[in-house]
């Protein structure tokens, strides 16, 4: 699932080059679309459905169903469009990093302002 | 000819945008980091800038990735915002400044930056905020504007020293724009931070601290990071530090700072804050001559 | 290391795709015109590309003013023809080589290109007129593509200087691609010929002959006209003659003419043609010493 | 109704830049719009709707009726657009040369030839 870039050398960092964007193109195409008000109500109504027009792959289908951002980003997810996915659920991005480090909200965000010290 | 006031260099962070519209100012949380911005409205109010040039990078509101530019210069009468997916509010439209914008381009294109030109261009929060947080409570945005969108969506992005030679055309432009316009320039976005993957909530204290305190008189030292330098001292999207660089980059005279503010976190972010005036190099030296 | 095997560069003429599709071979007008292209199939038949890097401009199908870039490079797994609006019959859909197409990405942004970066892309007559002339009557193209789009239609367009050295760092990329395939450059447009104004029907017979013996053995020499000389020398889409500069520029080795053909006029065109093949420098020594 | 561009100096010669662009813009969209069948044919069954949905100027709307080139470009057309317009009326580019050169066509091809001589 952990998606391994040795290009960088970057470590728990995923950066969104060709082999992510060709990857994943689907599945962002699908999160640029929940710019709009109505394609994020029709996602709700039925994300079968949602899921189908826009052609994503059984990975990507299953990180949508499981709403897991790490399986998200090894499918190719982009985090600017998948924040707007998250937003229809209303996750912001604490959430989203709480999720992606396997810690509560409240001990990211105490990272974060331990961080400021 | 335009005259640059200078240049201020700020954090974006969409949910700056919620915690305006909700009037959060005084909320402890968010007081630190408010508390930064009424010494850039003294300045700003005492440079009374006419146009705002502003480079900041588009989150996927205008841009997606079946046509990804690296350089988008706004050449339209108007720049809206737009419903971003996840509930900030919209602001009111932005008067664009299109004789400038052309200007601008012609003398980019010929010095070979190889620009796209937008006669329509939705500005997203990294456009907003910024312009929420400098002019708060107005019916109508006091200044016009010209947006260039930087690419940090899809890597490869064009490198800091690339964005910093960028802002450095701009502001060889402005000074020779033939109206008597003062111009601000606007770098927004930064400083480190990482939303995404394992290492997301990375955040770099002396790293920042550096950067701002170089940018001010030694700009060209940073440009020697490369992108993938900056996203291992910044986070993935510390590099949106190359907007700073970019702003500048712009300032053609001698860059004095006047204001700087420095926050953990803001959301997942280190807010930072810079305001730059830019004087004309050998003003003094005129004077004296004259 | 990938094989250039060398560059065409022809005109694009939208009525030819219309003549093929009637099969107007034979036609006296159109005889001439298609003579010209036997010679250039023979080469290709023995230099047997594997793809087709191709500098063409696109006509108000793909780009529109909203956001119009300098240079848009394809990064799609196919690419696809569509109604242009005056009728000419659509094409199969050819097969792109996004790897390839990223190769070069990260090497043209790397040298400063500021490319816009297209995983959907739309190709115009530009693209597919000289891939109908140079593959005629074949169910699938038997190559991979990487289309990449210059602006000729809002200027400022990017100077002749500007799209030599953008067919260079192509050259470049394509040298330092780690796969054992054979690429052919292609350049579509010109030669002179201006469809508006007053001066509609202008042509420069001297001029476009001149340039057709430059781009051979002194193609710099060109790279000194700008885009205002070019089009007062060889009308207004006359221009296009910077897609022959960039294909011209993409190929590193020792280029000898195999073919040239020049015939006036199609539609309000000078149609011109040239095969160049490449011929890596030094292969002579490299024999000898061996 | 000419348009006089100074920085070039070229007669006859109407360079799209940027002054040009602005001009333009509400026409070129229409025009570009013809890409699509369906966008010619309601333009053909409604031309006075059709222009008004795209805000065109009355310089632009009066240009649009008399089919009439020059007024087109002074306009702010750009001649990649206007071939769009003029397909919907089965003009070719060689029709719009004679017509801007106020050449019968039959004129304006023998001219094309003759400069090949
Ligand atoms: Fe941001
Ligand atoms: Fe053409």
């Amino acid at each position: 699932m952990k998606v391994t870039q040795a290009w960088h050398g970057i470590p728990g960092t995923t950066i969104f080059d060709g082999v992510q964007a060709r990857k994943g193109y689907a599945l962002n195409k699908m999160c640029y679309s929940f710019n709009s008000a109505e394609n994020r109500a029709a996602f709700l109504a039925d994300e079968d459905a949602y899921c189908a027009k826009f052609g994503l792959t059984p990975e990507q289908r299953e990180a949508v169903r499981e709403r897991n951002v790490l399986k998200l980003i090894a499918a190719g997810g982009n985090v600017y469009y998948l924040a707007k996915l998250a937003g229809i659920f209303h996750l912001d991005v604490q959430d989203l990093g709480a999720q992606q480090t396997g810690m509560t909200k409240e001990a990211f965000k105490a990272k974060l302002v331990e961080q400021g010290r | 000819m335009a005259t640059i006031v200078g240049a201020i260099t700020t954090s974006h962070v969409p949910a700056i945008g919620g915690a305006i519209a909700k009037k959060l100012h005084q909320d402890p949380y968010w007081q630190p980091f408010f508390a930064g911005y009424p010494p850039a409205r003294e300045w700003l109010a005492k440079a009374r800038p006419d146009v705002v040039v502003a480079f900041y990078n588009d989150h996927g509101l205008q841009f997606f990735l079946d046509k990804m530019p690296t350089f988008a210069v706004g050449a339209a009468p108007e720049y809206r915002h737009a419903d971003e997916g996840w509930g900030i509010p919209t602001v009111a439209p932005f008067r664009g400044d299109p004789e400038l914008s052309w200007h601008v381009i012609e003398r980019l294109i010929a010095e070979e930056f190889d620009l796209t030109t937008c006669q329509e261009m939705l500005v997203d929060h990294a456009f907003t905020v910024p312009m929420s947080l400098l002019w708060p409570d107005v019916d109508a945005w006091p200044v016009r504007v010209v947006p260039i969108a930087i690419n940090t969506v899809q890597y490869p992005f064009p490198s800091p020293a690339r964005c910093f030679r960028l802002g450095q055309a701009v502001g060889r432009a402005l000074e020779a724009w033939d109206r008597d316009v003062r111009v601000l320039v606007l770098g927004t976005g930064g400083l480190s931070h990482q939303l995404d993957g394992e290492r997301a909530g990375f955040i770099n204290k002396a790293f920042d601290q550096m950067c701002m305190e170089k940018l001010v008189a030694e700009p060209e030292a940073l440009t020697r990071y490369s992108t993938v330098d900056i996203i291992r001292e910044a986070g993935v999207q510390g590099v949106e530090f190359v907007m700073w660089l970019a702003a500048r980059g712009a300032l053609t005279g001698t860059v004095a700072r006047v204001h700087a503010s420095y926050h953990i976190p803001i959301s997942n972010t280190a807010a930072g804050l810079l305001v730059m005036e830019n004087r004309p190099r050998g003003a003094a030296e005129s004077r004296a001559a004259a």
